[in-house]
């Protein structure tokens, strides 16, 4: 079969202060018709760049195609050599013969028309459709992506959809033109994890229906197993290693490719373990002691008793405040000395907002918080302060959470100074100490964020967090943005500092696969209550909740045998929890299906 | 809706302040009488205008009297007549309401602001769009250059330069006043030079920011054209800035008109507060500067509005 | 003409033959041109007949509203304008001859009682119009005696009844029953124009009158019939474009440009510069003792700020203008006094007068002077500065202002000045001097302004002298060569105590169009019958 | 981790990558590096430096006095040879004055008007406004409803009116434009302080145990200078340009101080016949205003994390 691209000897520079860039050299790939082709790498591999290279669209951004053949063969079966093709030949090709969808769903529509002009445009453009005939095919194609209520949502502008909605019409608009490829960079990152299960199924049905070949771009290895015939690594820009889906996953050859698939957690492993443990990493040492993290303690650090936050909306002729979002709704539960509880959900599912009362971050409506047996909620503003000497939190984004103006001495050095701990050279020390506690080297003191990586920035926020020894600490989607082998360090590390420090974390994450490695119990919330709490064995290997069960169903595997094909596809239409202004939801009723694991009674919902 | 009920009412009160505020001061630079009639007068003629204008009851008096008139859309009448005049002891018998003058000052104002905006958008605009349609390319140079030379330079030395150019050496247009179409181009043209300057530099910068975003990859992978691209997708939601930037503009070019007014002996709004300034007329001087206040602040509320058209997400009341 | 005139011609030429169309049914003489525009350095406040008196009010007034009598721009003789003949009966009493079948705007006639009606209400103390400012000792009021004459009387001997006379314009009574308030805006006179509209902020009208007297009139005023089919005066207050207007061919008239603009004219093709002698003054006014710093009563001081003054300097940077005659008056004035010289200049003089007045003990070294202009007189900055370094030179600590006639307008008056004490501030005025007779200007430079009537002429004056006082008021009430000589010794009087330092006598300049002749006096009235084209 | 740092500056692999290209810093070779590359951006710094030594140092630069009377050579053209000898490179006014040495301190007071007008109102403004920002509330609303209404005023018009009730001069001047000018500081820090405050390396702050007025000004100012000083090169310009319109209508500064503005007010009567008495000083503000306004695009093109790469990297 002759295949449909052929990519050789690709390499693309762009410009940069001091000279240009490579950011892909010697890539070599075919994609053949009807196939899936996964790219899979880390961030700043070039997997992204090759694909934009593929549609002619680097030249947009600088980036210069700067050696290399790329070949696409047309409908008309003409084989065209696409650097060689002018812009207005080009045109024709993208969004026609080849569909692009993209990582960011809501940031790739234009907020400012609707969704049946965005999708008649390309109709328009490509097929030469009257508005009528537009609009009918438009229809049609939101049909096909399984949107519900294709009428109202073509009026609709795209902020007044979800993400995974918005990905639909993304996708609808890529097929328009029954494209032969379909480039697909990203496109359930930005997603939760149960819509992402349901966007790869529908993708994965397109691709049969339409017979149109796939390019799936990501850096999730699960996702690798589930959807791609062939798969090519990437790292450095470079191509490591390419292979069928079995090869590559099951047999990688590529030191990479496995030091990548060890990252991964994989769901289940952790199966009959009652303790937490730590990721293995190829080649990285083994630490002395490891496996004997820590069994939680007896006496309770942490008890928050009826947690409920709202946030109003507001409207109407005087901007009263005519609903509330119910963000947390009497949610009840306690840590355990050197204990981790898990929290896991959505997003929006209000776990956050959990982490954030318990720091007043956000002021909770009721509820008591009671830390070492005091009650948080009704303390000042700097009582509160005082707190948070035992207090802390590891922020998710390790790009935001480290003030860009400070070096690294100064941000570990900021609580210290705060409580007047330290001063002089005694300061420098503590800070030197708590740096090789993070196992950063010490020349790191005088860098600022910048200059560090996303790990090395999480491990300044630990250290920063440990300065004031505390005793628990709010961990909120801490290794979520890192990268997968970067991820394994930084949990490892949190696992090794609460063997040494006795801390307990309150570790939010929305990753299953991670909650089972780190968690001594966990708390599943949906839509603001916690549906189902228990330990990691019950909620893992018991689900009892139907949330609980679809959000494990939902987590892909590495197994490449367990394809994405069977799934169900249609679009389910989340209801956000924002109830008008005095709604009374009433409160959360479990039942203790076994010592320790209460499940939500439904009939509250 | 309840945000434009505030907005207004807010304006309002906005606007009662701003007079209260040149009521009161303007009682601070000493007798209104003797500012009105110079030195020159005689204490006969100035006790009959302070008789006539109320100006020898408490302040406080003819505070709340000149607001209640006020409120009845009644300025009070320019001392201009007032003063060499006063067979009676009526004073609005014989003076010129303010408002009549003020009013009649408007369209000419108006006229030019209109013709220098009607120049300065579309100008500013395409300039800004090719500018950053092309970034650093020589057209990206030429409108920059253009554009900082158009906000850097002294309006009434503009004008001045102009008139120098145009009417005096090469003959063609006329040095000023109010007539035909030829007499709008110069000052016109001398209004518009900064407002097609910021339009252009917002224009560039918005877009520039609007054609990095994604949504504008999806069209380009979509296979439009790059001209669809830049004036459909990325000028509509680069539209919110500039239309802000217009309406500050459009703010300005009712103020800056009192230079170009000048200069250009263009009898509107601007000329008539350099004149009641020079007479110290103050209740022309109130007037005025209220309907100018009060023009800018609806100018304000339309760009406001103008908002909501054109950004989705503001018009479904999330914004704001 | 300069090219864009094409335009502008092709409008004046419809706009001509639009006024000969309607001026064809009452034909004398038909007016050969076209608009006559005339650009002036500013609005007119009114348009009133009270304020005809002021050139600045409103320039080109008086081709409307006529004056019973006139100063002759040439001889500078009273001519008969809407009085054929008048005669003084009493130092209180004059008696006019009025002028048969002469008709207002509005079509009434000019009868004695019209006359003596509009003259009355004009110079009514009750009324308190501006004019007051040129009223005599006593309140004037008029009678119709009979169809054709009209009695004026002063209530005091008025020896310059003539001169109140040949100030205000007689406007229609009919208006001044219907409708008093447009009398301040739609001037209806007897001239060879009629108003046609003001336009706030652009400019006034007025077009030919095919019914004016002078037409058939053997003693008509002026140099010529009227030539243009209308007038317009154009409000440029901007030097630059009243001169712009000139030179594109906008206007056949500019008023006061300034030297270098009048200089240039001088060579160029398209236009003229006019210039002549005005009775307009430049002059500091110096305080003296009256709520003063006690060291400007010091005579050597006063004499060193003087001599510091490098007048012929002054008279230079303004352009235009002469060295005055040491006195506030040009020649020929009443009162004028041949043996006072301008104060000569002499810095080393100065500077010898201030160390004999520091060798007494006089804090010399910590005067500061405030010297002080209007912002509305032409070129102050450049005089005030420039008499700032001239002080500095002989040593004279200086402060230099230009103020907004808000601000400037009560430190004149003695009420505000009396707020001021111990001021030590030099007025830099321009004033003109329009009367024949030195009575009015030693009356209000120079009297003892009194605080608690601060109505009288004098109050701006900063001098208080008894004895001057006594010898003023008998000059005043005197006529004939008593009244000059008096007033001569007076002129000396106020001359040696170095109050007011006189600095330029201006010269009043207008481009005008070439081809275009214009006849002016010292009073520089714009009127369309003393322009004479010769195309 | 980026497998190479400036790729990611470019902003090309989403994610991560464009995350962290947001935040990368710069050294000061860089920046200088790109001054010197960007030759306008560096004749502009150069005229400023210029400008300011000669504003500093006019009583030993400037070769003549500014006031003072010469009428021996009155309105001599640029370049003319005096009576005295003396070689006047711009021209002489009317009151034979140097109109090079007039122009030099008339850079003292336009540009300290400007400069100094600007500094008190970015101090007042840039105060209130990451304050109001950060500790919203009653306050907040306060001062906002305040800023709101003041820039709904026409301020040319406010300011030529309140120099007219409190008379013209460099103090008032500076006070006026103080009064009318902070409002767009305030606007401009209480939006950055609104945006920080959400930020997480504020939030981290406050779990760090940092007070408000840590928060605010240790924490959020810093990372905030970027527009801020954009906004304050831009109103140098801006106050520059007023003062002068004021000066010209003749409510700004008063003689005899040579303002820039006041320059072209007095040569404006003779604009035909001595030509440079209103060329120059317009230009000088011209200027002025133009490297201002080319500094202040540097500086937010560079600080801009979109638009650096391109600046830097000359494409």
């Amino acid at each position: 079969m002759t295949p449909l691209v052929s990519i050789d000897g690709l390499r693309v520079e762009f410009p940069a202060v001091g000279g240009t860039v490579v950011a892909v050299r010697h890539v070599d790939l075919e994609i053949r018709p009807g196939e899936v082709l996964c790219i899979v790498g880390e961030s700043g591999s070039g997997k992204s760049v090759t694909s934009l290279a593929l549609m002619q669209l680097t030249r947009f951004s600088g980036g210069q195609v700067a050696g290399g053949n790329l070949t696409f063969v047309c409908r008309d079966g003409e084989g065209l050599d696409l650097r060689a093709v002018d812009e207005s030949r080009m045109r024709q090709i993208r969004g026609n013969e080849i569909g692009m969808v993209f990582q960011e769903p809501m940031a790739a529509l234009n907020p400012a028309y609707t969704i049946g002009w965005q999708l008649a445009e390309g109709l328009m453009t490509h097929r030469g459709l009257s508005k009528r005939e537009a609009r009918e095919r438009s229809l049609e194609l939101l049909n096909r992506v399984r949107i519900p209520d294709p009428e109202r949502r073509l009026k609709q502008y795209p902020h007044e959809l979800s993400g995974g909605m918005c990905q639909r019409v993304v996708i609808a608009m890529a097929l328009a033109c029954e494209p032969r490829l379909l480039i697909a960079d990203e496109p359930t990152t930005a997603l939760d994890v149960t819509v992402q299960a349901e966007i790869l199924a529908l993708i994965d049905r397109l691709r049969r229906e339409t017979g149109a070949a796939v390019l799936l771009i990501t850096h999730d290895m699960a996702v690798v197993a589930q959807m791609a015939d062939r798969v090519a690594v990437m790292h450095g820009g470079e191509l490591v290693e390419t292979g069928s889906v079995r090869q590559i996953i099951l047999q990688p050859r590529h030191a990479y490719t496995r030091a990548l698939l060890a990252a991964v957690p994989k769901i289940g492993e952790m199966a009959r373990r009652s303790a937490p443990a730590r990721m293995k990493i190829p080649g990285a040492e083994d630490r002395d002691g490891i496996d004997t993290p820590l069994h939680a303690g007896e006496q309770r650090i942490l008890e928050v008793e009826n947690l409920t936050k709202r946030f109003p909306v507001r409207g109407g002729l005087f901007g009263r405040t005519i609903a509330n979002v119910h963000a947390v709704e009497d949610v009840t539960f306690h840590v355990q000395e050197t204990e981790t509880l898990a929290m896991v959900g959505e997003s929006g599912s209000g776990k956050s907002t959990v982490g954030r009362c318990l720091l007043r971050l956000d002021d909770p409506d009721a509820g008591e918080i009671r830390f070492r047996g005091q009650d948080l909620v009704p303390l000042s503003r700097p009582a509160m302060r005082d707190r948070f000497r035992d207090l802390q939190m590891i922020f998710q984004d390790p790009y935001g959470s480290l003030n860009p103006q400070m070096c690294v001495l100064d941000q570990i050095a900021e609580p210290i100074r705060n409580y007047g701990l330290e001063r002089g050279s005694a300061l420098e020390d503590r800070v030197a100490d708590l740096l090789d506690r993070v196992r950063m080297p010490r020349q790191f003191l005088r860098r600022y964020p910048s200059e560090l990586s996303g790990g090395q920035r999480q491990r300044v926020a630990i250290a920063r967090a440990l300065a004031v020894n505390p005793g628990f600490i709010v961990a909120d989607e801490a290794v979520s943005s890192l990268d997968v082998s970067i991820q394994a360090q930084v949990l490892n590390l949190m696992m090794d500092l609460q063997a040494d420090l006795g801390l307990s974390y309150l570790f939010i994450s929305h990753d299953m696969a991670v909650v089972e490695r780190v968690a001594h119990r966990v708390a599943v919330m949906f839509r603001g209550r916690i549906v189902e709490i228990g330990r990691r064995s019950d909620i893992f290997e018991d689900p009892r909740h139907s949330y609980t069960r679809t959000l494990l169903a939902a987590v892909p595997t590495m197994d490449p045998a367990d394809r994405i094909s069977h799934r169900e596809t249609d679009a389910r239409v989340l209801h956000t929890p924002i109830h008008p202004s005095g709604y009374d939801p009433g409160p959360s009723r479990y039942e203790e299906v076994s010592p320790g694991h209460f499940l939500l009674q439904d009939s509250v919902q | 809706m309840a945000y434009f009920v505030k907005r207004i009412v807010n304006s309002i009160l906005l606007l009662l302040l701003t007079v209260s505020f040149v009521f009161l001061a303007g009682r601070l630079i000493g007798d209104p009488a003797l500012n009105m009639l110079g030195p020159g007068a005689s204490d006969l003629a100035l006790e009959k205008l302070r008789q006539a204008a109320g100006l020898n009851d408490p302040l406080w008096q003819q505070y709340f009297r000149y607001i209640g008139n006020l409120l009845q859309g009644d300025f009070g009448v320019s001392y201009r007549f007032g003063f060499s005049v006063l067979p009676s002891e009526d004073l609005a018998a014989i003076g010129q309401p303010v408002v009549a003058i003020v009013l009649e000052r408007l369209p000419a104002t108006f006229l030019l602001a209109a013709v220098a905006l009607g120049l300065a958008v579309p100008l500013g605009v395409l300039m800004g769009v090719a500018a950053a349609a092309n970034p650093r390319s020589a057209i990206d140079r030429l409108v920059s250059a253009i554009a900082l030379a158009g906000v850097s330079i002294v309006q009434f030395w503009l004008g001045l330069m102009l008139i120098v150019l145009f009417a005096v050496q090469l003959g063609w247009l006329p040095t000023g006043g109010y007539g035909d179409a030829r007499h709008v181009i110069l000052p016109a043209l001398t209004l518009a030079a900064r407002p097609i300057g910021r339009i252009a530099q917002i224009t560039r910068s918005a877009m520039l920011d609007e054609l990095s975003k994604p949504y504008v990859v999806t069209g380009r992978a979509k296979g439009l054209s790059e001209g669809r691209i830049v004036f459909l997708h990325a000028l509509r939601n680069a539209a919110v800035p500039i239309i802000t930037m217009i309406g500050d503009e459009l703010s300005a070019l009712l103020t800056g008109a009192i230079l170009v007014e000048k200069i250009f002996a263009w009898p509107g709004i601007g000329l008539l507060i350099i004149d009641s300034l020079s007479r110290s007329d103050l209740p022309l001087i109130q007037a005025s500067i209220a309907v100018v206040a009060a023009l800018v602040v609806l100018v304000n509320l339309l760009v406001d509005l103008a908002y909501r058209v054109v950004n989705p997400r503001i018009r479904l009341g999330q914004g704001g | 003409m300069t090219k864009s005139s094409s335009v502008v011609g092709t409008a004046t030429v419809a706009a001509a033959a639009a006024a000969i169309v309607i001026s064809a049914l009452a034909v004398q003489a038909e007016p050969s041109r076209g608009t006559l525009v005339v650009a002036v350095n500013q609005e007119p406040q009114d348009l009133a007949a009270q304020g005809a008196y002021k050139e600045i009010n409103a320039p080109g007034l008086r081709n409307v509203l006529e004056t019973l009598i006139a100063v002759d721009p040439v001889s500078g003789e009273f001519i008969p304008v809407l009085a054929t003949a008048w005669e003084r009966i009493d130092g209180n009493t004059l008696r006019f001859t009025i002028r048969d079948g002469v008709t207002f705007h509005d079509g009434t006639d000019m009868t004695a009682e019209a006359v003596a009606e509009s003259i009355s209400w004009v110079w009514s103390a009750e009324n308190a119009f501006t004019i007051q400012e040129y009223a005599g000792p006593g309140e004037i009021t008029a009678v119709a005696i009979d169809d054709a004459t009209v009695e004026v009387r002063s209530s005091e001997p008025d020896p310059l009844l003539e001169f109140r006379l040949s100030l205000n314009g007689i406007s229609s009574p009919t208006q001044l029953a219907e409708d008093p308030a447009r009398h301040f805006d739609t001037p209806i006179g007897t001239g060879p124009y009629a108003f046609v509209e003001w336009q706030h902020g652009q400019y006034w009208s007025a077009t030919y009158n095919p019914d004016w007297w002078g037409l058939s009139a053997n003693d008509a005023y002026g140099t010529s019939t009227p030539a243009f089919s209308d007038l317009k005066f154009v409000f440029r207050s901007e030097d630059a474009a009243r001169v712009a207007m000139v030179e594109s061919g906008e206007a056949q008239l500019a008023m006061f440009p300034s030297a270098d603009d009048c200089a240039r004219g001088m060579d160029a093709e398209g236009f003229n510069c006019v210039t002549g002698p005005s009775t307009t003054y430049l002059y500091g006014r110096l305080d003296h003792s009256l709520h003063a710093d006690e060291r400007l009563a010091d005579p050597r001081i006063r004499e060193a700020v003087f001599s510091a003054i490098d007048i012929a300097g002054i008279v230079d940077l303004y352009g235009m203008a002469s060295v005055p005659p040491g006195q506030l008056g040009p020649k020929g004035t009443i009162g004028f006094n041949d043996a006072v010289k301008p104060y000569a200049y002499d810095l080393e003089h100065a500077m010898a007068l201030l160390d004999e007045a520091r060798a007494d003990g006089v804090d010399v070294d910590g005067l500061e002077i405030e010297i002080v202009g209007r912002d509305t007189t032409p070129r102050i900055k450049p005089i005030v500065e420039a008499l700032g370094a001239m002080l500095g030179m002989a040593g004279i600590g200086t402060d230099i202002k230009v103020q907004t006639p808000a601000e400037f307008n009560p430190r004149v008056r003695i009420t505000g000045y009396s707020n001021e004490p111990g001021r030590q501030m030099m007025q830099v005025h321009v004033k003109q001097n329009p009367s024949g007779d030195y009575g009015l200007l030693l009356l209000s430079n120079y009297a003892c302004p009194n605080i608690d009537d601060p109505t009288g002429p004098s109050r701006s004056s900063v001098y208080c002298d008894e004895a001057f006082d006594a010898k003023l008021f008998e000059a005043l009430a005197s006529f004939g060569e008593e009244r000059g000589e008096r007033m001569r010794e007076l002129v000396q009087y106020v001359h040696d105590r170095h109050l007011i330092v006189p600095l330029a006598l201006l010269d009043r300049g207008h481009l005008v169009e070439a081809g275009l002749e214009f006849t002016f006096g010292t009073d520089h009235r714009i009127q369309a019958v003393y322009l004479k084209p010769d195309a | 981790m980026p497998a190479d740092p400036s790729l990611s500056r470019v902003g090309i692999d989403v994610g991560v990558g464009l995350a962290e290209s947001r935040q990368a810093r710069f050294s000061v070779a860089d920046y200088a590096r790109a001054v010197v590359q960007d030759k306008i951006t560096l004749l502009a710094v150069v005229f400023l430096v210029f400008l300011a030594l000669f504003s500093v140092g006019a009583e030993i630069l400037a070769p003549f006095p500014p006031t003072g009377l010469n009428l021996a050579d009155r309105m001599l053209p640029p370049g003319a040879i005096g009576s005295k000898g003396a070689f006047y490179l711009l021209g002489t006014d009317e009151l034979g004055r140097d109109l090079f040495s007039r122009l030099i301190y008339g850079a003292r007071v336009s540009v300290s008007v400007g400069v100094l007008g600007a500094v008190v109102s970015c101090a007042l403004g840039v105060t209130t406004g990451l304050t109001a920002g950060y500790f919203g509330g009653l306050y907040e609303d306060i001062i906002m409803r305040l800023v709101d209404g003041m820039l709904s005023l026409p301020s040319l018009l406010v300011a030529l009116f309140v120099l007219f009730v409190l008379g013209g001069g460099y103090v008032n001047l500076i006070l006026v434009f103080s009064v009318l000018h902070w409002m767009v500081f305030c606007r401009l820090s209480r939006g950055l302080a609104l945006d920080a405050r959400s930020a997480t390396y504020v939030q981290a702050a406050r779990t760090l145990g940092a007070s408000r007025l840590r928060i605010v000004f240790r924490h959020i100012l810093p990372n905030v200078m970027a527009p801020i000083i954009v906004l304050f090169t831009l109103e140098i310009a801006i106050l520059i340009l007023s003062e002068a319109s004021l000066s010209f209508l003749g409510f700004g500064v008063q003689p005899p101080d040579p303002s820039w503005g006041l320059m072209i007010a007095d040569g404006r009567e003779h604009i035909r016949s001595a030509w440079w008495l209103v060329t120059f000083p317009g230009l000088a503000i011209f200027l002025t205003a133009l490297s201002l306004n080319l500094v202040a695009n540097w500086v937010r093109a560079v600080t801009d994390p979109v638009q650096r790469w391109r600046w830097l990297t000359g494409h």
